[in-house]
């Protein structure tokens, strides 16, 4: 089994990278270059096996291509776990994203974390990012998914954290692991509920189980996959736990890119494409209003963003929002191609961005200027001429993100609202769908070309450091080179299409989407024949749409014919929304956070101050009053004061036989003589 | 006539104990405690036991009552009679007593004692003297060691040595 | 007349005399006064007890052995009265350390 | 069986008197200084007459001197825990500061005649020999208990002793004429068989009686209510007679109420197995609210104190309520419970109070703060006190866990009437942790290491020891001592 | 090999006896005796795992001795498989414990003989299989553990001891009820498993106080047990001792003592009354419930490092405590699901090792930067990540394993402790998944604090973890990390065991009375 290379490479790209986070983190120190190239060498390695993967693939041209293995993990007689991985196209694309991405991210950081205090740990956390991410990637059942989804939370939070000296990195990090862990409850739960109908974790017995229909159904089923599609909802930042994916821009650049922009965040989507089959359809109304929702939201709070990352970060939850659309409308192979084009140009697009910001600081650094931000595009502009690398490599990308033809991004967005035109179609009560879908791609056409704008075109807005600015050194280069060229169309429609409005190609050959498992959905073939029946129109449409958004960005930062500002403040209300991301953490932090924290407070109070204080000691306490009370009532307490220093047997004999006794005793007589009347009288007369 | 005796008797002794409880005297309790201690002889007397009315007599009377008014003069510097001494609780004790007394006395007379005709006997001397050096041979013994032991204690306790 | 219950009356008359003797009064002497009359109306009991039995001479043993027994304890008794009055004359005049411990 | 058959049976409390008055002789022609050898004289002889106790216990039961005493196994056991306690008292009071002030020659000839009386109290089947028995013990208790001249608290505790215990044995001896009345007999089988057979008229004045008489038994075992002279006496008396009065006294007045209670106020099966049998008294709930009532008012008391030994009289008020909890149930068990109990309470009760006299000889005093650091001053002092202080709380492994064990053992085999007596008895037995451990706490908890270590003298140390290792050894190993006391649970009965 | 179990029993004993005896100047002579002998009884206990025989779920190794006829009373000992994991965890962490206690300068004989007592004491009730003897070694460990924590404890040592004292005697005063009410109604017997086979028989029926007399036993003995776990709302004892105790005791108290009380529900209740606890497993699973959200939110809220670890102890708790309630879904009423309880039972036996070695860690760590800083306030440190970086890397280490992090064995088991008990206590079970996120959150948060941020000026000079530190949290961290990745020896040591259990309360469900 382990000799066949469709699973010994596999275990490879898998493992490769622990090994190197083992190495890197114990003994980098020690070794040249602080281990650097362990890292690189195992992860680009992974690279060349992942492509070998791919030509395997890619030659067999099968779209049932599959292989898999699996070992005992646990076995206690009835429950059993085994973890195994699956290698299919759908596997073999996704690990040739993460490989390359990574590989990609692991070279340009050479250069820009060159000289960091922790480099060698930034490496191995590299490394076991992808480790976990693979993980996911290659799970074939949802408890070892659900463990490397955590893993790949834990390397976020460690990456995220990276600086951790700043308060804001620490509480970023925080915020996205404590995020995710919502999603992941819920993605538990999910998992439980499946477990407990069907017996089983592996994908293949549970898909089976539900198209048998006994096991799971209805309701269930739908909370079940609900309970799932919450682990995407938090790996992939969507409504409403998208809160994490912005500030995760503390980390290092070159992490957002892999992780908060091509690969991790886009694990929930892959999740959801290889669970689709349990979606019920109320699931999937579910998970299209809540990436539509997610799409247009962070679109909007993207457009007034100043910060180069915010911008790209709140157009990564927007594109994300796309994705999970495509697939609560059902056309999720749609969802994976936006997947795989997006994770091309949204990493390019925050290398590009790493590589103004790192010039920004190297020329902020040489003017001695410390108060600039280097990452407020209002203090760039002009930089095209400086970086012409750069420059162009990111005008692909947001051609491409835009969903200009010709480019990848116009292929698979287009997939995408083709898929929820149709939808909207057949159910024209979820009108909203495509509405908010149209309306966010404009949006996305406007603001990424602000950002273009801004950052590359016009006047200088800070004289001084724009002479300093200059192009970044070839480790750097050389990614943005390749992921930029990645941004063309061709890539995707090889072998047969050559033409760029059609998304027909290897991909669409290969990955054909499955029908659902929950009896009574659509099949597959009906919504793509629904889909291919709006193409023409959702193809129009986006057309229309980018150019309205380009041109407004045009005309607005560029010609400045719009005043910005004017617009801003006519729309004081909505600006203010936008630029403070519709108050989420405002509000999630004084009706969610600060209401918890004091509860646990109060809990806390309860439990120590009070429960224990007074309950708990209370009995110790009543104990000793009882104590009290009858030590009084037994010998009078104050006698007691005195029995020391013998001051009751004062100094006449007459005064000791007169006080000698005390008159409790004589109470305690008279209560004797009392309760044997008592006794005397209810038991005998 | 022997009831109206008896009758003076028992009113005697029960009026001269009440008087030791309730007078705040010392020494005047201590004489009237004589009285009660006389009636009770003469009690005796009439429940034919001559033997134990004597006894009474001698050491009660002679002995134990000598003893406690020895013991009043001398844990007090008298320097009169009146040695005032103070009672307290009277008064719910009073009345919790005198409930408790309503329902001995009804317990005791309700009982079914054990009641056997006889007639005077001569004198009860003979058969005092006859059980106790065969019945209560023992009891009777172990009463001198016990003497013998309050001897001994009264006299280490009382001795001025040291 | 003259009947069993006559002197159950006065010796629960007594007996509760001495009791109430017991529980009023403050002074040790009195008390022992109380106890005395105890005594002595378990003493009528017995007697009686054994006149109204048939002359059964128990009843005069026990009270025998019960009188010489309250003289053992009276002698003790004053015994130690009489130990504490000596002792508080002592230690009255010159035992002053023991009273400031 | 008559008076001259009798004295064969009789051969210990022959020897105990002739004993004393050996001492009483000796005594006169001895200095102060040397009336240590009475003690001596005393203890060889109880030795004597322990052997020859242990020689008559295999007897068949009989009764002696016309059924005055008996002698059965059973009293054998309780002479020879009296006998094992007045050998250790002796041997403590030889190294007792208190009593270095004073002859103790009468001392411990005192402590001999109490030893009549309390062998006739384990053994009396007789109103009179018990009332006598009892008067024996306690006269000569007052004047142990007043035997310090020079101590004010010794005479206090000497006279309060004598008032009550006169006022106690007056309420009893009264609660005797009643019962005398009734059943116009002094002998317990013959009340037994008058009483089971009496009209139902009778059972006010029956518990009335039973009530007084109670007041007598529970003086000696100090239950309460009747426990009030308890901490004064204790308190004020000489420590080793503390110590001997908190064990011995007690055992004897279990005995007594045992045969008490077995022989007159139960059935003849009663002892025949688990059955109890009782008249319709309701004497059972009576002495088990009283049991609970005692050890709740005796631990609960007990915290608050600040001396050590009074702290300790009140845990032997609490430690008679534990040993009270058996009597209602008064089966086989039951009686097993409780012997068992007093055989381990001797060693473990004695031991804390010998602790005691052994700090007193050193401080002076009797509080906790002599204690404070004691743990590291005297280490195996302390090391031993926690030992006892487990033992009384009932801990395993020490004997006063097997003791507890017995006891609750036999309650709630008795079933579902006695249950909320083991609850209470169970929650007693915490709250005495607390107190128990607060000497525990002072020893060792505060205080520092200390680089001088000191020891007791070697007679208290061989003292100490010599209670400790039974305290413990019996915790683990006490088979022996249940199989004497199976072998002992034989009472004499009419039916034989 | 014949008496092996009391060789692991009477090491120690004698350990403490040989260090009671030791010249009480030479504190290293001490130290280095206690620790060849609790090394000694790990390779006793090390032996006794290799010569365990997992696939018998039976007692094995058994010795019976008559100890005390006339109550039935037998020295019996033995091991299955939910104690032999027990005994290896007790025998480790009392060896690791050693040099956890190293720096113990107060009476460091007197310490050592305590210790090595309390280690007699806890592995005799793991071992003893008749009740006098279980009973007796359960107060015994009382003892030194009132003294270790009393003399060598914090500044309210003193009030930690004794309220610790107090509680467990309290329980344990019922429990000895329990077990004499057993005693009494299964043939006068002592012998547990006597009384497992004669039990259900004889308590059926039984009236204590008009109710049934087997539930009336089942309440007692488990609040004896639920003291030690503790179980809400008998669990205020443990902060304190934890906060009070040294870090050794603190190490034990949460690594081994707490699991007595779990084991004792295992053993005693589940094994004499199985068919009890179908009645009592929603509430067992409730009390799980509430111990997982009340200690998370306690934990969330405190200041205290240790603390914090202490309240973390009594959330984990809870998932063992919903484990074990999982088990009734073998009964036929909730459809013999034998998976689940599979799951929930071993989950919780394996969530009992691994929150032993998990909190011993944490306490060790808590423990390493307190003597250090001499506090151990959390908002009082700040940016140790710079300064002690393999201490804040292992520390890391520990905290992601208490939260439950994949890779960690704490993970595995409380992921099975929720999928045994979700097909019965589905409502309980999902409310305890938010323990998952407050298990994250006052750990990250505490971390955050303490680690992150600018570098607390006063401690930069603070030393780095060092060797013989780092000897004592290692061995751990391993086995957290290797049973995380891989359960399956453990599992398999105690599935034999757990099925028999198992099998016995699905078979109780048949005669057992709801």
């Amino acid at each position: 089994m382990i000799e066949n290379p469709m699973i010994l490479f596999p275990l490879l790209i898998l493992f490769l990278p622990l090994l190197s986070f083992i190495i890197v983190i114990f003994f980098g120190n020690k070794l040249p270059r602080q281990g650097d190239w362990v890292a690189v060498g195992s992860i680009v390695t992974t690279f060349l096996l992942a492509c070998y993967l791919f030509l395997q693939m890619f030659l067999n041209y099968d779209p049932d291509f599959s292989h898999g293995a699996s070992f005992s993990w646990i076995n206690l007689g009835e429950f059993k776990i085994n973890l195994g991985i699956l290698v299919d196209n759908l596997t073999i694309v996704m690990l040739l994203i993460v490989t390359l991405v990574s590989s990609c991210t692991h070279i340009f950081s050479l250069a820009y974390m060159k000289g960091d205090i922790r480099y060698n740990r930034y490496f191995a956390y590299l490394g076991l990012f992808t480790f976990s991410m693979n993980g996911i990637v290659l799970a074939d059942n949802l408890i070892s998914m659900y463990m490397s989804w955590e893993l790949v939370g834990v390397s976020s939070y460690l990456l995220i954290g990276h600086w951790f000296e700043k308060d804001s990195a620490a509480n970023a990090s925080k915020k996205a692991f404590l995020t995710n862990r919502v999603g992941d409850i819920g993605f538990f739960i999910g998992i439980m509920l499946l477990y407990s109908a069907v017996g089983a974790f592996a994908f293949n017995p549970i898909f089976e189980s539900i198209a048998g229909g006994q096991a799971i159904a209805g309701t269930t089923l739908t909370i079940a996959g609900l309970g799932i599609f919450m682990g995407a909802v938090g790996k992939s930042s969507q409504f409403p736990l998208h809160i994490w994916l912005p500030d995760a821009m503390e980390g290092p650049t070159p992490v957002s890119a892999l992780m908060h922009a091509a690969t991790m965040v886009a694990a929930g989507v892959y999740m959801c494409v290889r669970l689709f089959p349990i979606f019920t359809p109320s699931a999937l109304i579910v998970i299209a209003y809540i990436g539509a929702i997610t799409a247009i939201l962070a679109a909007l709070i993207a457009v007034s963003q100043n910060d180069i990352k915010k911008v790209l970060a709140y157009s990564t939850v927007s594109q994300l929002g796309f994705m999970i659309l495509a697939v609560g409308t059902g056309v999720y192979t749609a969802a994976f191609f936006h997947l795989l084009t997006h994770a091309m140009f949204k990493a390019n697009l925050f290398y590009c961005s790493g590589s103004v910001i790192h010039s920004m600081h190297h020329a902020l650094h040489k003017a001695h200027d410390h108060d600039t931000d280097p990452q407020d595009m209002r203090n760039m502009g002009g930089f095209k001429d400086k970086m012409p690398i750069t420059y162009f490599s990111m005008l692909v990308s947001t051609l491409a993100i835009a969903g200009v033809p010709l480019f990848s991004g116009f292929l698979s967005k287009d997939a995408i609202l083709a898929g929820t035109l149709s939808f909207a179609q057949h159910h024209p009560e979820h009108f909203l769908l495509p509405f908010f879908g149209f309306l966010a791609a404009a949006l996305t056409a406007f603001y990424m070309f602000r950002l273009i704008f801004m950052t590359f075109h016009g006047n200088p807005n800070i004289k001084s450091i724009v002479k300093n600015i200059h192009e970044s050194p070839k480790e750097m280069t050389s990614p943005i080179v390749l992921l930029g060229s990645l941004s063309f169309f061709i890539f995707y429609t090889l072998p047969h299409n050559f033409n760029p409005m059609k998304d027909k190609g290897w991909f669409t050959d290969l990955i054909v989407p499955r029908n659902s498992a929950v009896p009574g959905s659509l099949t597959s073939n009906e919504i793509a024949e629904y889909a291919h029946h709006a193409h023409y129109l959702a193809m129009g449409l986006s057309l229309i749409v980018a150019s309205i958004g380009i041109l407004l960005a045009y005309l607005m930062y560029q010609k400045k014919v719009i005043s910005a500002k004017n617009i801003s403040e006519k729309f004081g209300f909505f600006y203010d929304w936008s630029l403070n991301k519709f108050y989420f953490d405002e509000n999630y932090n004084r009706y969610l956070y600060q209401p918890f924290l004091r509860l646990a407070h109060t809990i806390s109070w309860l439990d120590w101050e009070f429960y224990d204080k007074y309950f708990i000691n209370g009995f110790g306490k009543l104990t000793k009053l009882l104590s009290t009370v009858s030590g009084k009532f037994d010998y009078s307490g104050i006698d007691q004061g005195f029995v020391d220093g013998f001051g009751r047997a004062s100094n006449t004999v007459g005064k000791l036989l007169r006080n000698v006794q005390t008159g409790r005793l004589q109470n305690y007589l008279l209560f004797v003589v009392a309760g044997i009347l008592v006794i005397i009288i209810a038991q005998a007369f | 006539m022997a009831d109206i005796v008896f009758w003076i008797i028992s009113a005697l002794t029960v009026m001269s104990a009440a008087f030791v409880v309730l007078n705040n005297q010392l020494v005047y309790s201590a004489v009237a405690l004589l009285f009660t201690l006389f009636g009770t002889a003469g009690l005796y007397v009439f429940l034919w036991a001559d033997f134990i009315a004597g006894i009474q007599i001698l050491v009660y009377v002679g002995g134990i009552l000598v003893l406690v008014i020895f013991g009043i003069m001398l844990t007090n510097k008298i320097k009169s009679v009146r040695i005032s001494h103070k009672s307290m609780q009277q008064g719910v004790g009073g009345v919790v007593i005198f409930w408790f007394f309503i329902f001995l006395f009804l317990a005791l007379t309700k009982a079914p004692w054990v009641v056997t005709e006889a007639i005077e006997p001569v004198g009860t001397v003979r058969g005092i003297g006859i059980l106790l050096l065969t019945d209560y041979l023992l009891p009777f013994e172990i009463i001198s060691v016990l003497l013998l032991g309050a001897l001994i204690g009264a006299a280490v306790l009382s001795r001025g040595d040291s | 007349m003259n009947s069993l219950d006559s002197y159950l009356f006065i010796s629960s008359m007594l007996f509760c005399l001495g009791l109430f003797g017991v529980i009023t009064r403050r002074n040790a002497i009195a008390v022992l006064m109380g106890v005395e009359l105890i005594l002595n109306a378990a003493n009528i009991n017995f007697v009686a007890f054994s006149k109204f039995n048939g002359m059964n001479l128990d009843g005069h043993i026990f009270a025998l052995l019960v009188i010489v027994l309250a003289a053992a304890e009276a002698a003790v008794a004053l015994a130690i009265i009489i130990n504490i009055y000596n002792n508080m004359n002592t230690v009255n005049i010159d035992d002053v350390s023991e009273l400031k411990r | 069986m008559t008076n001259l058959q009798s004295l064969e049976f009789f051969i210990p409390e022959i020897i105990l008197v002739i004993t004393i008055l050996a001492c009483l002789i000796t005594d006169l022609f001895l200095k102060k200084s040397k009336t240590d050898l009475i003690g001596w004289i005393l203890g060889i002889g109880l030795v004597i007459v322990g052997l020859s106790v242990y020689n008559l216990s295999s007897v068949p039961p009989t009764t002696l001197f016309l059924d005055m005493i008996v002698i059965d196994p059973f009293s054998s056991y309780m002479k020879i825990i009296i006998i094992i306690s007045t050998l250790l008292i002796i041997v403590a009071s030889w190294a007792n500061n208190e009593l270095s002030k004073y002859r103790k020659g009468e001392y411990f000839t005192l402590i001999g005649i109490m030893v009549v009386g309390l062998f006739l109290m384990t053994s009396s089947i007789d109103i009179i020999m018990l009332y006598v028995s009892i008067e024996v013990v306690s006269i000569m208790s007052f004047v142990l208990a007043g035997y310090l001249k020079l101590n004010t608290r010794s005479n206090e505790a000497g006279l309060k002793y004598v008032i009550y215990g006169a006022f106690s044995s007056g309420v009893m001896l009264f609660g005797l004429s009643l019962v005398f009345g009734l059943t116009g007999s002094t002998n317990y089988f013959v009340i037994q068989e008058a009483i089971s057979s009496i009209d139902s008229s009778a059972n006010p004045a029956l518990i009335m009686a039973l009530l007084m008489i109670f007041a007598g038994f529970g003086y000696k075992i100090s239950s309460v209510p009747f426990h009030f002279w308890t901490p004064d006496v204790y308190e004020g008396a000489p420590t080793t007679i503390t110590a001997y009065l908190s064990v011995a006294p007690k055992a004897a007045g279990f005995a007594m109420i045992i045969r008490f209670f077995h022989q007159v106020f139960s059935d003849s099966i009663a002892l025949s197995g688990n059955a109890m049998g009782y008249t319709d008294l309701p004497w059972p709930e009576i002495i088990g609210i009283l049991a609970v009532v005692t050890m709740t008012l005796g631990n609960l008391v007990a915290i608050q104190q600040e001396s050590i030994k009074r702290m300790l009289a009140y845990s032997s008020i609490a430690h008679a309520g534990y040993m009270m909890l058996a009597l209602p149930v008064l089966s086989i068990d039951a009686v097993e419970s409780i012997m068992i109990y007093l055989f381990v309470y001797i060693f473990m009760n004695l031991g804390a109070f010998f602790i005691v006299i052994i700090v007193k000889n050193k401080t002076g005093g009797e509080t906790f703060d002599e204690y404070d650091g004691l743990g590291w001053k005297m280490p195996i002092v302390g090391a031993l006190m926690t030992l006892f202080m487990l033992s009384l709380t009932g801990l395993p492994p020490t004997a006063g866990f097997v003791g507890k064990l017995y006891i609750f053992k036999t309650l709630v085999g008795a079933g579902n009437d006695f249950l909320w007596l083991v609850v209470a008895g169970g929650i007693n037995s915490v709250i005495s942790l607390y107190y128990y451990f607060h000497v525990v706490k002072v020893m060792f908890l505060s205080g520092k290491r200390s680089d001088k270590l000191s020891y007791p003298p070697s007679l208290m140390l061989g003292l100490i020891i010599f209670t400790a290792v039974p305290s413990l050894v019996l915790g683990l190993y006490w088979n022996p001592l249940a199989n004497w006391v199976k072998e002992s649970l034989v009472f004499y009965s009419q039916g034989m | 090999m014949e008496n092996i179990l009391s060789l692991l029993i009477w090491i120690p004993i004698l350990g403490a006896i040989i260090v009671a005896c030791l010249p009480r100047d030479n504190e290293n002579l001490v130290r280095y005796i206690s620790a060849a002998i609790t090394g000694l009884e790990f390779i006793v206990a090390i032996v006794l795992w290799r010569a365990f025989d997992p696939v018998n779920g039976s007692m094995q190794f058994m010795e019976r001795y008559e100890w005390i006829p006339s109550l039935n009373i037998s020295y019996i000992l033995g091991v299955d498989g939910l104690s032999l994991p027990m005994v290896l965890l007790t025998a480790m962490l009392f060896f690791i414990g050693v040099f956890v206690s190293w720096n113990i300068k107060k009476a460091v004989k007197g310490y050592f003989a305590l210790y090595l007592l309390l280690n007699a004491g806890v592995l005799g009730v793991f071992l003893s299989l008749d009740f006098f003897l279980f009973y007796i070694f359960w107060e015994v460990m009382l003892l030194p553990m009132y003294f270790l924590i009393g003399m060598w404890g914090g500044p309210q040592r003193e009030y930690a001891a004794i309220k610790f004292f107090l509680y467990t005697l309290f329980g344990s005063v019922l429990m000895l009820i329990g077990i004499l009410g057993l005693y009494f109604t299964c043939g006068k017997t002592f012998d547990i498993l006597l009384i497992m086979e004669r039990a259900p028989e004889a308590l059926n029926g039984v009236l204590w106080w008009g109710m049934s007399a087997a539930k009336v036993i089942w309440v007692l003995l488990f609040i004896g047990f639920a003291i030690k776990v503790p179980v809400f709302p008998f669990h205020t004892w443990l902060p304190l001792a934890h906060v009070e105790a040294p870090t050794a005791i603190s190490v034990l108290l949460a690594g081994i003592l707490l699991k007595l009380g779990v084991y004792g529900i295992i053993r005693v209740n589940y094994g004499i009354m199985p068919d009890q606890v179908y009645w009592f497993a929603a509430g067992l699973a409730f009390l799980g419930l509430v111990n997982v959200i009340w200690g998370g939110l306690c934990a969330l809220a405190q200041t205290d490092l240790k603390k914090l670890v202490a309240y973390s102890s009594i959330n984990h708790m809870g998932y063992s405590l919903i484990g074990i309630a999982a088990v009734v879904a073998a009964g036929e009423m909730n459809g013999s699901d034998l998976k689940a309880a599979q799951a929930g039972l071993s989950g919780a036996v394996f969530q009992m090792f691994n929150h032993g070695t998990i909190s011993a860690m944490l306490f060790i760590l808590v423990g390493v930067v307190y003597e250090r800083a001499h506090h151990r306030d959390i908002d009082g440190f700040g940016g140790l990540a710079s300064q002690m970086p393999i201490y804040t890397g292992i520390t890391a280490l520990a905290f992601f394993a208490g939260l439950g992090l994949p890779g960690f064995s704490g993970f595995v088991s409380e992921a099975m402790c929720f999928i045994g008990a979700f097909p019965v206590f589905k409502a309980i079970v999902v409310l305890s998944t938010i323990g998952i996120l407050l298990n994250a959150a006052y750990f990250l948060w505490a971390f955050q604090r303490v680690f992150f941020g600018e570098l607390n000026e006063k401690y930069k000079d603070m030393k780095e973890i060092n060797g013989l530190e780092l000897f004592t949290v290692i061995p751990l961290a391993i086995i957290t990390l290797f049973f995380g990745i891989y359960p399956g020896p453990y599992l398999d040591l105690i599935k034999a065991t757990m099925d028999q259990i198992i099998e016995k309360i699905a078979f109780a469900a048949s005669y057992g009375v709801m």
